[in-house]
């Protein structure tokens, strides 16, 4: 499932309402991104992440089917904001579920990094010297296109065409 | 044609969305590049380094080399930086 | 923090006191294991945990030290549960939190691959057919011994002794 | 010396833990579970295969070859299966 907000989300509440009632699941993986007060060296008093509408919810669909077909999943979960935050808000919640702990952890692993490189967000962060749009890294590009090569154990056993 | 434009692009062009109707040479996403920055002003700037530039057709990624045709939604924006 | 209990936890609860008041985590990331109601094809209506209790705290807090000096974390915790526990109950929760996703993922996942291997704990799992002891996996011990060699970039770079 | 045991290896023995005085001889933990298994009973079926115990001495993990000596707290298991 995918959800892309304004408002915050509540992991706790998110996680176990993946689990409820599903004894198949062995492990539970999560990520959570969270704006730092502190970028490059300077100050982040706050950070305003502006996407493209019509396309983010259609990419994070593509990544979630992405990691479905390539890892044994009893459920995945995608939950991205939008808007004006603040640093120790949440920004992103990835969440695996399977009846496998690696699975889930690489899939975990496998949609953060893709939604790097791949989700249509941008960051404008508010720093002394005024607002600073965040530079995608190139270490991110590398890091997303690991995925693309060194297959998982599971993912290269996968039947799931890539 | 629809254009929409992002992030630091948007503020360089100087606005979110465009209606345009570029002649019929203009085939391709990088005949399409060329072609706003002919018109000068925010458009020359925001696509001054057309190589930073990221582009979706229809919300679905898109290379220099692929087709626009009229109808079609064309977005420009930086390397996206999701999660 | 590590913390050994008979007692359930509320990872909503946990994963909100890590990060309250630190707006330095960028990421927190968290692996929960959770009893399934099947293993090896066989119905398990429940699971016992046994541990070594002299023992156990001090293997984790040794496995905490070494995630710790491997990756710059700003907190981690590990919560292991011993006892009778039935399908869906979780059994451990492990979470990491840094500046770094890639330090924050890459700890967790070492954590949990050496909480399989280097905890003194048993399972036994309560089948149609009796009760049957958890047989340790030479999978598991081969994906813990990825860490021995294969340093990530950010093990690599370290300082620490191992 | 404490001896303890856990999971199958405890069931097996038949005990959790026993206080033992080994003879000096007893100098290694092979050495030990030799003795152990010269017992019988119990004992001689949870040692019937030593290469799938696993022992801690002083709550250490330890190999057949490291030292055991009066005092020491000595557990047997099996590999153990955490997380």
């Amino acid at each position: 499932m995918i959800r892309v907000q304004e408002q915050d989300f509540e992991f706790g509440t998110e996680l176990a309402a993946m689990t409820e009632g599903n004894h198949g699941i062995g492990g539970v993986c999560s990520f959570v991104g969270l704006v730092r007060d502190i970028a490059s060296g300077e100050t982040v008093s706050s950070m305003t992440l502006e996407h493209y509408p019509e396309m983010t919810e259609k990419a994070l669909a593509d990544i979630e089917a992405e990691a479905r077909g390539r890892w044994p999943l009893e459920d995945a979960l995608i939950i991205h904001r939008y808007g004006r935050l603040e640093p120790g808000d949440n920004i992103v919640l990835v969440a695996t579920a399977s009846a496998h702990r690696e699975a889930a952890i690489e899939a975990c692993h496998f949609l953060i990094d893709w939604l790097k490189t791949k989700a249509p967000f941008w960051k404008l962060e508010e720093t002394p010297d005024g607002g600073k749009w965040v530079d995608a890294r190139d270490i991110d590009d590398a890091t997303a296109a690991r995925w693309v090569e060194d297959k998982s154990a599971f993912g290269g056993e996968s039947d799931a065409a890539d | 044609m629809r254009l929409l434009y992002f992030a630091w692009l948007r503020e360089k062009a100087g606005i979110n969305s465009e209606e345009v109707n570029p002649p019929s040479e203009v085939a391709t996403v990088a005949d399409l590049i060329e072609w706003l920055k002919a018109r000068g002003g925010g458009h020359a700037v925001a696509f001054a380094d057309p190589t930073i530039v990221r582009v979706a057709v229809n919300q679905e990624y898109a290379k220099l080399s692929d087709s626009v045709a009229a109808g079609d939604e064309v977005a420009f924006f930086p390397p996206v930086t999701g999660g």
